[in-house]
């Protein structure tokens, strides 16, 4: 009984302080790297926003599908590239995450955000929309949000690349990217991304693009910077 | 109170047809070939209608004002029951064959006979909660439809499949059926999810769209303007908001859109 | 010779000992037939106020009405109605409507009271079924409202429940997980609560008719509810298994209604080859019958109460209405068809359909004519009954006259599904049948609870409820031929924002017209304990509830052998005494 | 009838006796069983047209060899017909050798004759044979679902298991009704109970009536699947 309690004591001694250092220490490393493509990737269609006349006299010209994003030098945007082993463990975030509804467009395309990590889900449009994400581990839940609705405050339990989708404007598709890990980033428009504070150490770095699937490589992190760079194959269409 | 009663019934009665009489609200005004027909069914059902509405209304009001409270011996319908319950048959019994004869052929011409053989096809694809529709294309063949390629997310509204199946690589898929004026349009009616609807009041139209089935409609708009087709048919959440907007234009500017279209 | 003998005409029930035999697990059917109505009564509340929320939602979309978000945080973010929450109310208000009050307070509630008495029996032929067929609605009511409770809420997909946003599952919207299976499940209990009624209903009229009731002299309201009882023996045999196959459909994979390739929200089902329309099919096939099972009892109410307030027989006597009800009967299971004009089947089945529901106006108008022509020349007395009775068959002229259009599938494929459908059933429906309850209530209650309500109370409840109705449902009409489409949660299209000044209207007009009707609630609550006490025949009525006291004894006639003489309607027959006969009255002789 | 409409189209006043007319009336338990067989028929037939529009709506309608057990359920439910009008006649006969007993002594419980016991005691014994084949029929048509099972058939399978399984499960809870109305008219007439007889008539009849069914829904699923 007594032993249990003292070896209880020690093992959240030990946590507390790991995480003492961890958040102590101001820089770790940081992982940088960009992510390209090889192949003619699907062709970006133009979104046919009419039934809504409010967000297609917004987008002019209008806006293109987003579940390839090719930019120039066939760099690709919101990849989203994280640490999916090696990972000491990380407390998790408190800081809500902001996803909103924009010009029947989702802001961002792709949110990362931790497992418990607080979601608030705006609607800044002056028509309805419904948020309705298709997980497959997690609870699927179907809400509308008519204009001027407070926002809505959720968050996911479980790790999970959960698709979004409004079934009011059907061309509104996004991702919630649930992540055990802290460490993580997100590709922009120049198809690179960063990892700040990673602790030394080997890790399997897995970059995640919505259409493209997954891609694992091993890095180690000692001190200072360390890339990785992710070469996707698109097919066409 | 019997005396109060009828003036009730008389005024309710009054107002209940004056709306109706000044078309105070109507419906809206009609762009389709066959729409007048249908218009004028409905004149004609209305006076049939409200002549019955009126009359009975009146005399019971009238009954209620004579016989309210009223002593004493009491009368029977003069001639019995048979000439009443004669009238009665009859007087529904013509206006149900004319009804039903008039009307079987304004039906008729509008889902029965067989559309125009060289009329313009559209492919219309309903779904949670949107229309979209699909133009041929240059080469005049609809691609094939995949269930298992759509993805509204990459916007493969139809679920084609370009890679494999040529005719699909230029079908035209918009969000606005465009069609010119005083051309025979024939839709084919298709439902991903639910049962929707296509209704545009303004042609005098409505038609299910159940899902596993392909619906045949066909039409002529006979004006050029921008109308709204809504899905009448409880399809989930965002029923109310499920629209798509009818862009009917003159034959050239028609040209010159489609041209646009297959451009990009 | 008794004891192996065929069983004789009434039973010998002795009186009930015990608070939970007498009235909660009673044989009795006039307990049975009070639980009925005061089930319909607390669902007819609810359902009231479930339209005024609608209907402020539909006049004031971002209305925040205060306490809602308590009811259902999902449903109403800061009292404010979604959509998806409206949509829910209005399955609840069309389902709790339709069952529980349509069904459960004319036929159910009144027939389970006074069929027996009328006939002169001591009981329902199977007591144990009567009860039973109670409990069951009971516990498919609770099963239906538990549906308000679960996570995302009651279904979405209306009472008419249309595969497939009823038969995939969650995806298809909230409310279509467990809120649907909550549903299905109370309406398949609902469905054999019914079908023992009505068992009970017909062996009761055929077999416990006292000495001398010969089917000539049953009064018209038991022969609504006869006729009322094989309707919908058919109508929820037929219902029940389409429920069965509904719940396999969305909980065991299977695929009655779902077709191959259905693709909702971007997700692919498995399901293969079923067909949407074969619901539908199997639901009108029951739901127009049903219709009928709503509105025939109204119609035996009304010329069974309305000759007692005209002072004379109805014109054509008994058989030109039982005619008429029979007729309308056997033809409401011909004309299911015609809720299905635009739904993609065979057009010229929509023809089919169209000659029957024409003709099924024949036998209505035939007995409304009948109706106004009892009024002529009558000793008219104005009592509550009476006016609701007046009333009935003023809203029912209204209600049956917009059938013309709609029974058209050329002016169908415009009106339907706009708020013309929505006018036409309630008028001729909801309101008219509503009304048959109100005027039986009136009639009745002195009766069952043995007190009389309060007259002055009474008319003024019918003022307003008259005026309201047609302040509520005729602007319905001027809606649907503007092409207002029915089950939107608001109205955002272009052509619709010129007409919610009209649903502002509706609106105020229903919350005034609902409020009326609490009126009539104080008038029964008070009644009950504290109305004057009633005597056995107020009415200087005919029928055999009224050679009884007020209530009437356990086994209706105290241990009384009534023997029947007379039809039922006597009033001001020629050589009587009085204005009226009993049917009991073995001394006056009638001319025919 | 005596409706009087007060109308002066006929002229001469016939006075007609008021003597009252005695109803007709049937036993109510009877008339209920006949109802709810109705009811029952009804609900199958709305099965069977589902059946038939099912079939034409979708290509996948898989069709299957039925199970051989079908058609010794068959025979045993035919026989359990028989066997139950056995046990009819039986208490028919043992019946009027009752009421010949109480007219000659009316204090009898019992009829005076031994044969009468004799013919009591085989008619218990035929409805118990009843019963037990009723039983075997359901056991047997729960073998017939482990043989379709045991071929991949499940209720999702295909429409025309998932038709399979709804309709035998459906006639199957049906039959297993019969058998408890069959073991309470059996209770009742081991006590002597008032009007025992007529519900073994009732039950009879409903007894007869499943069984016709199942014949019926035999014959569609052999030519459906």
């Amino acid at each position: 009984m007594r032993t249990k309690f003292f070896i209880l004591l020690a093992v959240f001694g030990l946590a507390s302080s790991a995480m003492l250092v961890t958040a102590a220490r101001p820089a770790g490393g940081t992982i940088t790297g960009k992510v390209t493509f090889t192949g003619t990737p699907p062709k970006m269609k133009p979104i046919d926003m009419s039934k809504e006349p409010y967000c297609q006299k917004l987008h002019n010209p209008p806006i293109k599908t987003q579940d390839v994003e090719a930019g120039p030098g066939d760099t690709l945007e919101d990849v989203v590239v994280f640490i999916s082993a090696g990972d000491q463990g990380s407390s998790s975030a408190s800081t809500p995450v902001r996803y909103d509804q924009k010009g029947c467009q989702y802001i961002p395309h792709v949110a990362v955000m931790m497992v418990d990590q607080p979601l608030q889900i705006y609607n800044e449009d002056p028509n309805a929309h419904n948020i309705h994400p298709l997980p497959k581990v997690n609870a699927e839940w179907n809400k509308s949000q008519p204009p001027g609705a407070p926002p809505i405050d959720t968050k996911w339990d479980k790790p999970e690349f959960i698709s979004v989708k409004c079934n009011i404007h059907p061309w509104m598709h996004g991702y919630f990217v649930v992540l055990k890990t802290s460490h993580y980033g997100v590709t922009g428009a120049d198809g690179t991304f960063t990892i700040k504070d990673v602790p030394p150490g080997k890790y399997t770095l897995t970059a995640w693009q919505e259409h493209m699937g997954t891609q694992t490589q091993e890095v180690t992190v000692s001190g200072g910077a360390a890339t990785a760079n992710f070469t996707f194959k698109a097919m066409p269409y | 109170m019997g005396k109060f009663f009828a003036i009730l019934l008389i005024i309710i009665t009054l107002v209940s047809v004056y709306p109706i009489v000044t078309h105070m609200w109507w419906m809206p005004e009609v762009v389709s070939a066959h729409g007048p027909a249908v218009d004028h069914q409905l004149d004609e059902t209305m006076i049939g209608s409200g002549v019955l509405f009126i009359t009975s209304q009146f005399v019971l009001a009238g009954f209620i004002w004579a016989f309210g409270n009223h002593k004493g011996k009491i009368k029977n319908w003069p001639g019995g029951h048979k000439p009443v319950v004669a009238f009665g048959i009859i007087l529904v019994g013509l206006e149900i064959l004319s009804l039903s004869f008039v009307g079987s052929k304004v039906w008729a011409s509008m889902y029965i006979t067989k559309p125009d053989p060289n009329a313009l096809h559209v492919d219309v694809q309903a779904e949670q909660f949107a229309f979209f529709f699909r133009y041929a294309g240059p080469d005049g063949v609809f691609g094939s439809i995949h269930p298992d390629k759509i993805n509204d997310g990459s916007g493969n509204y139809f679920g084609l499949d370009p890679e494999n199946d040529v005719a699909a690589r230029d079908d035209i898929v918009v969000g606005t059926l465009t069609i010119p004026v005083d051309t025979p349009i024939l839709l084919t009616l298709h439902s991903k999810d639910m049962i929707h609807n296509f209704y545009v009041p303004e042609l005098r139209i409505q038609q299910d769209i159940v899902p596993g089935i392909d619906i045949p409609l066909h039409f002529t708009a006979t004006k050029t303007g921008k109308w709204e087709i809504v899905c009448t048919q409880l399809c989930g959440l965002g029923h109310y908001s499920m629209k798509a907007y009818l862009q009917v234009m003159s034959k050239p500017e028609y040209d010159d859109w489609l041209k646009q279209q297959s451009g990009d | 010779m008794h004891d192996m003998s065929a069983e004789p005409a009434v039973h010998h029930l002795s009186p009930p000992q015990g608070f939970i035999r007498k009235h909660v697990f009673s044989l009795d059917h006039k307990v049975i037939g009070l639980q009925y109505y005061g089930l319909a009564l607390a669902a007819v509340f609810i359902g009231m106020v479930l339209s005024w929320l609608m209907r402020l939602h539909l006049g004031w979309a971002s209305l925040a009405i205060p306490g809602l978000q308590h009811l259902s945080p999902n449903g109403a973010p800061g009292g404010v109605i979604t959509p998806e929450y409206y949509l829910s109310l209005m399955t609840m208000h069309g389902t709790i409507m339709v069952f529980f009050v349509l069904t459960n307070a004319p036929f159910a509630g009144f027939g389970n009271y006074f069929l027996p008495i009328q006939v002169g029996a001591e009981d329902m032929a199977f007591p144990r079924f009567n009860m039973m067929s109670f409990w069951v609605t009971f516990v498919a009511f609770l099963v239906l409202i538990a549906a308000f409770f679960v996570h995302d809420g009651p279904p979405i997909s209306g009472w008419t429940t249309y595969a497939t946003l009823s038969s995939v599952g969650g995806i298809s919207g909230p409310g279509e997980a467990m809120g649907q299976n909550l549903w299905a499940v109370s309406i398949a209990l609902f469905c054999v609560g019914q079908l023992l009624g009505s068992l009970n209903f017909i062996a009761t009229t055929l077999d416990l008719r006292t000495k001398g009731m010969t089917l000539g002299r049953m009064p018209l309201s038991t022969w609504a509810w006869f006729i009322t009882a094989c309707i919908g023996l058919l109508a929820f045999a037929d219902l029940l298994p389409a429920t069965i196959l509904l719940i396999l459909d969305r909980t065991a994979g299977t695929s009655f209604f779902n077709p191959a390739g259905m693709v909702v929200s971007d997700t692919l089902l498995p399901h293969s080859g079923g067909s949407p329309l074969l619901w539908q099919h199997l639901f009108w096939f029951f739901g127009h019958p049903e219709v009928y099972i709503a509105i025939i009892p109204g119609f035996g109410i009304v010329s069974h109460i309305l000759p007692a307030f005209t002072r004379k027989p109805l014109l054509g006597g008994m058989r030109v209405m039982i005619g008429c009800l029979i007729a309308a009967g056997f033809l409401s299971y011909m004309v299911w068809g015609h809720h299905m004009f635009v739904s993609g089947m065979n057009p010229f089945s929509a023809i089919l359909f169209s000659v029957p529901t024409l003709i099924i106006t024949i036998p209505f108008t035939v007995a409304t004519l009948m109706f106004l022509g009892s009024i002529y020349g009558a000793n008219l007395r104005f009592t509550s009954a009476s006016l609701f009775c007046l009333g009935f068959v003023s809203v029912f002229i209204s209600g049956g006259i917009s059938g013309f259009f709609l029974a058209q599938p050329s002016i169908d494929t415009y009106l339907h599904a706009t708020y013309f459908v929505v006018a036409h059933f309630h008028f001729v429906m909801a309101v008219a049948a509503i009304f048959g309850i109100f005027a039986a209530t009136y009639f009745w209650m002195p009766k069952m609870i043995g007190r009389m309500m309060n007259e002055t109370l009474g008319k003024l409840h019918f003022w307003l409820t008259f005026i309201g109705v047609y302040c509520i449902f005729m602007p319905m009409h001027y809606l649907g031929i503007a092409g207002n489409v029915r089950r939107y949660a608001s109205f955002t299209d272009d052509y619709l924002v010129p007409l919610i000044p009209v649903h502002k209207f509706i609106t105020i007009a229903a919350l005034l017209t609902g409020a009326a009707q609490f009126i009539f609630l104080y008038n029964l609550i008070h009644t009950r304990w504290w109305g004057p006490l009633a005597p056995e025949n107020p009415w200087e009525a005919t029928s055999l509830e009224w050679s009884t006291t007020s209530p009437p004894p356990f086994d209706n006639f105290g241990g009384r052998h009534l023997v029947v003489h007379q039809g039922p309607y006597e009033y001001n027959a020629e050589g009587a005494a009085q204005d009226y006969v009993m049917q009991t009255d073995p001394n006056f002789v009638a001319h025919s | 009838m005596s409706v009087t409409t007060y109308t002066r189209t006929e002229p001469a006043l016939r006075p007609r006796p008021a003597t009252p007319i005695a109803a007709t009336k049937g036993i109510p338990s009877q008339t209920g069983v006949w109802v709810a067989v109705s009811a029952i028929a009804m609900s199958f037939a709305a099965l069977t047209s589902a059946l038939v529009v099912r079939q034409g709506s979708g290509a996948d309608w898989q069709r299957f060899a039925l199970p051989r057990i079908l058609y010794l359920d068959t025979a045993i439910l035919i026989a359990s017909s028989y066997t139950l009008e056995l046990a009819r006649k039986r208490f028919t006969a043992y019946v009027t050798a009752f009421r010949a007993a109480r007219s000659t002594q009316p204090a009898a419980t019992e009829p005076a004759s031994v044969e009468a016991a004799a013919l009591r005691a085989s008619g218990l014994y035929w409805l118990n044979i009843t019963l037990t084949l009723g039983l075997f029929f359901v056991a047997g048509q729960v073998l017939a679902w482990q043989r379709l099972a045991s071929q991949g058939l499940f209720l999702a399978t295909s429409p025309s298991s998932s038709f399979f399984y709804v309709l035998t499960a459906l006639h199957g809870l049906h039959l297993l009704g019969g058998v408890l109305g069959l073991i309470y008219a059996s209770y009742r007439l081991r006590h002597n109970a008032r009007n025992a007889q007529t519900s073994l008539g009732t039950a009879a009849v409903y007894w007869h009536f499943v069984d016709l069914l199942w014949v019926y829904l035999l014959m569609v699923i052999a030519i459906r699947m």
